[in-house]
């Protein structure tokens, strides 16, 4: 068996579940908990990843916006003073119009940096290895993938105990 | 064919020769033959040529270079690699033009490429007028034709035999009526409904000149001119213009000054200082005043007029009765601005006084030219610089070594119809039209239309078909006038004698015969045949123009001329027309200007006034007809010009579709309201209102000849086109007919006109 | 106002041998004939459009003469102003094509390439003068009209837009020929169609970059003015007013 | 009518995915109603495409008519999602959440066929790449100082920011879908939904993106029709060369798509019965919102018309007169009504600002500023410096067929989409429900 995770009515029975696991010794990060919808008033562990994260995409995000605007400048540049081509009275390279350019690479190569940073962070994309489609009924999940064999009975009993818990597991898949 | 639709048919051929295995259908594949061995492919060359849409004889000078032609050759269709051309411009040298050109000689090179020219001669298979013909070989057309040459009877009186055609000067109108008079026809009778017999006449009477003036425009400090519109269309536009610009700006500190007496602006009008309106007809009561102020102020002398002077009843004694207060009675002018005027042609001697167009275009023509005459004369405005001048013209009969006098004089157009296809009259057997169109110009009194059904021949010249040619029976197409040899013998536009002669700018495109060689044969086969010096038409021009010195260089006229696309300098004296040196004429009074129609039924003066297209004959050059009109930038349509009082009167408004009627006809058109016109006056332009007459003119606008009374100048017998009164009806809103290129009329100010597309 | 980052531009590079092309036009002797209008479709492959098309704005006249009434009957006046690609040295087409197909040349003419143009339409409305036409169509010629069409001349297709182009055949032709000589460029040496055929010698072509040329010393003239002046397009067209006495 | 209890969480996955998992004849007849019209457009753009440009009623002086109007007015339609979801979610506002896709996905639709307009609009549109910029053989880049140049670059960044931050919160209601179906639908989201789990780290990530694209949105949609208007204010035309274009257009574009977005949101209230979702209460925040930008749009418009009449330039008044008396007179003024008036009443009434009132006002505002856009275009366009070269412009039924048929289009791609997509976010609903619960 490659995963035991116990299914929760409510918030309070997920973290109850959650307390019980972190009792018997589970470390926050092994823990999974998958819930249908952002629980912002629930904050099962509190370790500080969350503010970590945040700070990282916004890094990602400054990051494809620099490059954007990297991009636009030398895309505008090295065409327009390479082959130069007099129109309208204007320089061959014009800021003004050029910033317009610069601006919108700028937002393009942030808005894809988040996008990117989304899909990896989230591993978005890759093989499920504990789910259960109650979760999206509106049941909590709390559940330990991969748990050492010799402490299933513990970790089980510890997702058992909190009311209305149903356990489950699979084989992995 | 361009470029781009050979790539592709050549591509597609390629690929059907592929799919079907090679096995084509010759008929369908693209050949190619041989091209002329004279072409320098992508390399341009110049030669000089005639222009002969309008009978100011410019020279030319075309660019020609290659081009792929569709031809059929042994009945296969193919594209071969041709010589073309490409661009008229005006002879570099040519004392008329000078380089320059107008917009109708541009347009010029349409006719030749035009896609509904006759190509081959034509046999008519259907009815009279239905315009349905057959194909026929030229050994068959010329055969018909030499048969209907020997059927005339040569001693008949009245003549079996006429000829209609425009106006020639030159080598081919001469060898045409030498050729009618030896056949004992009539001809060629002059079809030119803008023409200036009445000048030419009135110039004959005042200075034994039976021409129009050269105008020295660019040496005059003043120019009064009557109507004429000589930027325009009359006489020699390009010329003239010429000389207009060097007046204007060619002086330094010199400006001259230009008055336009008219009652509808024309585009040379629009040029004017002063444009002055005058009641219709009453510019030679003008011209009268003018000289009477001239007189009084005794700055010239009433006998320095000479015989110009004689011809003007009263002038002797200073035209007591034509004082400024009289004249404004009946121009419709204050009496202080007559004497304005007047003092104006003194203080700005050289002055000029010119007349044309709708003045002589009344029953009173003739005299008025002949004030202006003596007016000019008076001035010293007489072959004199900044006056007019008489350009010496060759006498093409004694260069052609022919006896004019053989030549029988051609009836006018409005004296054949009356004499010869009126009902009960003895009709010509044999008519040849050449070039021509009377039945579109003719007023509809003279029934020419149905006249010309009854006729038991008609055979025409012409290159296209149109409502005359289109009665025709046998049509013997000639070569375009940069197919062939063609020369113009100027009667104005230059101070020295001009022969305008050129060779053959292209080979002929189609299969067209020189009317000149096709008659030199055909009087040669005929049953009695005629002789002539020549064989050919080139050897006819060759041996006139032999007789003249070279011009430039010491070596061989013949050369010289072809090289240089003409000849002018001094005649010699055995080939120039003296001065006609006849019996002082008879003075002339001025009478009121007679119109018909009563004022009560057809309130308007109508006045249908010359356009891009002349009289009609340029309206299948599509050049012309997208080109604005100067004035009301209207393109591929016609319109009634009309003073927006007159408009408001008659609740019509711009755009709107009104009815003209007259009392011989009624036609409908758009109106178009103008301030450059008097309330009393409509006008319109002619040349639109083709029936038949190629794919761009056809049924498209309106003809106001339909609507003219046959009222004709008693001494010319040509018509008074300015004599017709109507009355102006609307009939319903703007339906499109009218098409402005221009939208707003006016640079500032609220202009909301009503879009017309 | 920050100042550019890069200032060289074409115009500012050594241009002291181009020539720069300009023409004049003299109102006070301009007739309103239309021979100009009639040259350039012969010179330029211009297609007509027929009556239908007309009607509908698509003419295509690249120099026109517009005319203006002043005044009412009797007191009435016309004037006449050719109107063609005022080749401005800023010019307010050049710089909305998204594809160069307006640019500018060495020589100060304001160059359309017609097959790089996409068809936008945007420089026809940025142009005040209205001088560049539009082909609705493909330009067609009623064979054998297609004859006289002039091989120097690239036909257009449908789609693209079409202006005067002071008749820079004729201005590379005669350069070509004079450098084929080794022989300066004389003043009158290279015409335009136009101004070739305008019998009262209203318009003049030449090179403004030479003081001595006609078209200089015209555009010089206390009567010189610009089209729209106040525009800023600095056009390469003068107009000298027409004289009242 | 407002529910007494904000549904459950069952009863919104139930209510919310009933129109993906159960498809009626009625489905079917919408979806083909819509589909004719647009094959109509198809059919009229390939005329156009085959015979020329000539099929429309286009001509010189007035190069550009309806397909510009429409360009701009679609570009304007498409402000109303992700702009108003942005700023609704970056002020955290709870009301936003039924809201929110709906707005996105007109978003998203409107700027797809507004960016096709530039194509139709083409006199070659099969040689559109050349405003890309991409290294051809002969090294020609597109000309970055022209406005359509900015159009591409803005329209493709803004068009690829809605597209993200449209899909990126679509991706946990794929997996709700995926768990409560059944076959190849089941196989279908579950590649949709990329393997969404829900997971504490997953939930983190989606949200702070969503709030870094919403702040990046932001700036991009008014970039977007600040430059749509340079389209116009770059060129020296009358009334056009106006400092005032940018927010006036971005305003516009604003007051257009919250009209849009509220004659959608009624429809689908209607049509698949979501009375529970989309509340009166909503309709009635819109609605002020509409009013103010309708109150925001007439500033606008004063402020061109004064300085332009004060300015009393010639040409610009030549323009000024012919919308304001002259011949654009009757369609200026049923601008004016549409824009100003009726919103007035209808919205600033607070009898009025029921649905029915405020759809009413809304669809006032969609034909007014389509006719805005006319305004700004043709009039301008047909009398510039030289009066010789006025004109006008009367539109063919091919430009009058492709203009309506991207009304059908906007409908057939809205009707595919709620049959494919939970057109109201599922979680957000529940987040939102669960927050309400907390909070009270």
């Amino acid at each position: 068996m490659s995963a035991i995770y116990g299914l929760y009515p409510d918030a309070a029975a997920a973290q109850a579940a959650v307390d019980g696991l972190r009792a018997a010794g589970v470390a926050g990060p092994d823990i999974t908990v998958l819930t249908s919808f952002p629980m912002d008033g629930c904050r099962f562990f509190d370790d500080g990843s969350d503010d970590r994260v945040r700070r990282r995409m916004w890094t990602m995000a400054g990051g494809g916006g620099l490059t954007g605007l990297t991009a636009a400048f030398a895309l505008s540049w090295v065409a327009e003073t390479s082959w130069p081509l007099s129109v309208g009275g204007l320089p061959v390279f014009a800021w003004w119009p050029n910033l317009i350019i610069m601006f919108e690479l700028t937002m393009l190569g942030a808005m894809l940096a988040t996008v990117v940073t989304l899909v990896v962070g989230a591993r978005l994309g890759r093989r499920v290895t504990l789910y259960d489609p109650e979760v999206s009924r509106g049941h909590i999940l709390v559940g330990i993938e991969r748990p050492d064999r010799d402490r299933i009975a513990a970790l089980t009993r510890a997702l058992a105990a909190p009311a209305g818990a149903r356990l489950g597991g699979n084989a992995g898949a | 064919m361009d470029r781009r639709s050979f790539i592709s048919l050549t591509l597609v051929s390629g690929t059907t020769a592929a799919l079907t295995g090679g096995c084509a259908v010759p008929q369908t594949s693209l050949i190619r033959f041989v091209p002329a061995e004279d072409i320098q492919p992508g390399q341009a060359s110049w030669r000089p040529g005639v222009c002969t849409l309008c009978p100011a004889g410019c020279g030319l000078t075309v660019r020609v270079m290659d081009a792929d032609a569709d031809v059929v050759r042994d009945g296969i269709t193919g594209v071969q690699r041709i010589l073309a051309a490409k661009k008229l411009e005006g002879g570099v040298d040519h004392p008329v033009n000078r380089g320059r050109l107008c917009a109708r000689g541009q347009a010029g090179v349409q006719a030749t490429y035009h896609p509904d020219r006759i190509t081959q001669p034509l046999k008519r298979s259907g009815d009279r007028g239905t315009g349905q013909y057959v194909a026929i070989s030229w050994d068959e057309a010329m055969a018909t034709f030499v048969r209907h040459l020997d059927a005339i009877d040569r001693r008949a009186h009245p003549p079996a035999l006429a000829w209609f055609g425009r106006p020639d000067r030159g080598h081919r109108g001469t060898f045409i009526a030498h050729l009618l008079s030896r056949l004992g026809g009539v001809g060629p009778i002059g079809v030119d409904l803008f023409g200036d017999a009445v000048l030419r006449r009135a110039n004959a009477m005042s200075f034994g000149r039976s021409q129009l003036p050269t105008v020295d425009l660019a040496a005059a400090r003043h120019v009064l001119s009557l109507g004429a519109d000589f930027l325009g269309a009359w006489n020699s536009p390009v010329a003239q213009s010429r000389g207009y610009g060097a007046m204007r700006t060619g002086r330094r500190g010199v400006r001259g000054a230009f008055v336009q007496v008219e009652a509808r602006m024309t585009q040379t009008g629009a040029n004017a200082d002063e444009w002055v309106p005058v009641h219709p007809g009453t510019e030679g009561a003008l011209a009268l005043g003018l000289a009477h102020v001239v007189l009084q102020t005794g700055a010239f002398a009433a006998d320095t007029a000479g015989r110009a002077g004689e011809c003007v009843a009263g002038w002797a004694d200073g035209l007591p009765d034509w004082t400024p207060e009289a004249v404004a009675a009946i121009t419709g002018l204050a009496p202080g601005r007559i004497d304005r005027l007047a003092r104006a042609l003194i203080d700005g001697v050289p002055s000029v006084v010119l007349i044309g167009g709708p003045p002589l275009a009344h029953s009173n023509g003739l005299h008025a030219a002949l004030a202006v005459n003596a007016l000019n004369a008076l001035l010293g405005a007489i072959e004199q610089p900044g006056g007019i001048y008489f350009t010496p013209q060759a006498d093409v009969s004694a260069m052609s070594g022919l006896d004019a006098g053989d030549v029988a004089v051609a009836p006018a157009m409005s004296q054949f119809v009356a004499e010869r296809l009126s009902a009960g009259s003895r009709p010509p057997a044999l008519l040849v039209v050449d070039d021509s169109n009377p039945v579109f110009t003719a007023p509809p009194a003279w029934r020419l239309r149905e006249a010309l059904l009854r006729l038991p021949t008609i055979v025409s010249v012409g290159s296209f078909l149109d409502e005359t040619s289109s009665l025709a029976d046998l049509i013997l197409p000639d070569h375009s006038y940069l197919e062939s040899w063609v020369d113009a013998v100027p009667e104005s536009g230059a101070r020295t004698a001009v022969i305008s002669l050129a060779p053959p700018v292209v080979r002929p495109l189609h299969d067209t015969r020189s009317t000149v060689d096709l008659l030199l044969e055909a009087s040669a086969n005929l049953a009695a045949p005629i002789s002539w010096p020549w064989a050919t038409h080139e050897a006819l021009l060759a041996a006139a123009l032999g007789t003249l010195p070279p011009s430039v260089t010491a070596g061989d006229t013949w050369t010289e001329v072809q090289e240089r696309g003409g000849w002018w300098g001094e005649l010699p004296a055995a080939v120039a027309q003296a001065a006609a040196a006849t019996a002082t004429p008879a003075p002339t009074a001025f009478t009121a200007p007679t119109f018909e129609g009563t004022p009560g039924e057809y309130p308007l003066h109508f006045l249908p006034y010359a356009s891009t297209f002349l009289d009609g004959g340029l309206a299948h050059l599509p050049w012309l007809q997208e080109m604005p009109d100067p004035l009301t930038s209207a393109m591929w349509s016609s319109w009634l010009e009309i003073n927006p009082a007159t408009a408001a009167a008659l609740g019509i408004a711009d755009g709107d579709v009104i009815r003209v009627t007259s009392a011989h006809g009624v036609i409908e058109a758009a109106a178009l309201l103008s301030p450059g016109i008097a309330p009393s006056i409509v006008a319109m332009p002619a040349g639109q209102g083709h029936t038949a007459f190629t794919r761009y003119a056809s049924h498209r606008g309106a003809n106001p000849l339909g609507i003219l009374a046959p009222v004709t100048d008693p001494a010319t017998g040509a018509l008074a086109w300015a004599a017709t009164r109507v009355r102006v009806e609307r009939i319903g809103d703007p339906d499109g007919r009218l098409i402005l290129f221009a939208g707003g009329t006016r640079e500032h100010g609220d202009d909301d006109r009503p879009p017309h597309r | 106002m920050t100042p550019p980052l890069v200032t060289t531009s074409v115009q500012e590079e050594d241009t002291t041998e181009m020539p720069k092309w300009g023409m004049a036009v003299d109102l006070d002797a301009c007739t309103g004939c239309g021979a100009c209008v009639t040259a350039c479709h012969a010179e330029n492959n211009i297609s007509t459009v027929g009556a239908e098309q007309a009607a509908r704005g698509r003419a295509k006249h690249w120099i026109r003469v517009e005319r203006y009434w002043e005044g009412s009957f009797p007191d009435v006046r016309l004037r006449f102003q050719p109107v063609m690609c005022q080749q401005c040295d800023s010019a307010p087409c050049e710089p909305v094509c998204p594809t160069y197909a307006s640019h500018h040349t060495e020589d100060g003419l304001n160059a359309q390439v017609y097959n790089r143009c996409i068809g936008t339409r945007y420089c026809a409305n940025a142009c005040p003068y209205n001088t560049r036409f539009f082909d609705f169509f493909n330009p067609a010629w009623d064979k054998p009209l297609h004859l006289q069409l002039n091989p120097d001349v690239s036909l257009r297709e449908v789609g693209v837009m079409e202006k005067c182009t002071f008749c820079v055949q004729r201005i590379r032709a005669g350069t070509i020929a004079a450098k084929a000589d080794a022989r300066e460029l004389k003043d009158g040496d290279i015409t335009t169609a136009c101004v070739q055929t305008c019998p009262a010698h209203a318009l003049v072509f030449g090179d403004l970059s030479d003081p001595d040329s006609r078209v200089s010393q015209m555009a010089r003239a206390a009567r010189g003015t610009a089209l729209l002046g106040d525009l800023g397009t600095q056009p390469n067209v003068t107009y000298l007013q027409r004289q009242t006495p | 009518m407002t529910p007494a209890r904000p549904p459950s969480h069952e009863q919104m996955t139930a209510d919310l995915l009933r129109p993906l998992l159960r498809t009626t004849w009625r489905f079917f007849l919408l979806a083909a109603v819509c589909t004719a019209p647009v094959l109509a457009g198809l059919v009229a753009w390939a005329t156009q495409a085959y015979y020329g440009f000539g099929v429309t009623g286009l001509g010189w002086p007035v190069y550009w008519g309806f397909y510009i109007t429409s360009f701009v007015f679609w570009i304007g339609i498409s402000h109303a999602g992700t702009l108003i979801s942005a700023i609704l979610r970056l002020v955290d506002a709870g009301w936003r959440r039924p809201v929110t896709r709906c707005a996105e996905a007109i978003t998203a639709f409107s700027l797809i066929i507004g960016a096709m307009f530039p194509l139709i609009h083409l006199g070659r549109p099969w040689l559109a790449f050349w405003l890309a910029p991409y290294p051809s053989e002969r090294m020609l880049w597109p000309n970055f100082r022209s406005p359509l140049v900015w159009d591409f670059f803005a329209i493709n960044t803004y068009l690829t920011g809605s597209l993200l931050f449209l899909a990126l919160p679509m991706i946990p209601d794929f997996a709700t879908v995926r768990d409560n179906s059944t076959g190849v639908r089941r196989r279908i989201y579950g590649v949709l939904a990329l393997g969404w789990r829900g997971s504490s780290a997953q939930w983190h990530r989606l949200e702070t993106a969503m709030a870094i694209m919403a702040i990046a949105i932001v700036p991009v949609a008014v970039s977007v029709h600040t430059i749509v208007s340079f389209d116009f204010s770059m060129a020296p035309v009358p009334m056009w060369q106006s400092t005032i274009f940018g927010p006036y257009f971005v305003a516009g574009a604003i007051f257009s798509g919250i009209a849009g977005l509220i004659i959608a949101m009624a429809l689908l209230r209607r049509f698949l019965h979501l009375e529970a979702y989309l509340l009166p209460l909503h309709f009635d925040n819109l609605g002020r919102l509409l009013l103010v930008m309708s109150l925001l749009w007439a500033y606008f418009v004063f402020n061109e018309r004064l300085v332009t009449y004060y300015g009393n330039e010639p040409s610009d008044m030549a323009v000024f007169w012919r919308t304001q008396r002259l011949s654009f007179a009757p369609l200026y003024w049923t601008m004016v009504t549409c824009n100003f008036l009726v919103p007035l009443v209808l919205l600033g009434v607070r009898r009025f600002r029921t649905i029915s009132g405020c759809v009413t006002a809304s669809v006032a505002v969609v034909v007014g500023m389509w006719l805005e856009r006319f305004l700004i275009i043709v009039p301008s366009l047909g009398h510039k410096f030289l009066p010789y070269s006025h004109g006008s412009y009367r539109p063919t039924p091919i430009e009058i067929v492709i203009a309506f048929s991207t009304f059908a289009a906007m409908a057939l791609l809205y009707v595919l989409f709620t049959k494919l997509v939970p057109i109201i976010s599922i979680w957000e609903m529940k987040a939102g429900a669960t927050a309400d619960t907390v909070r009270s």
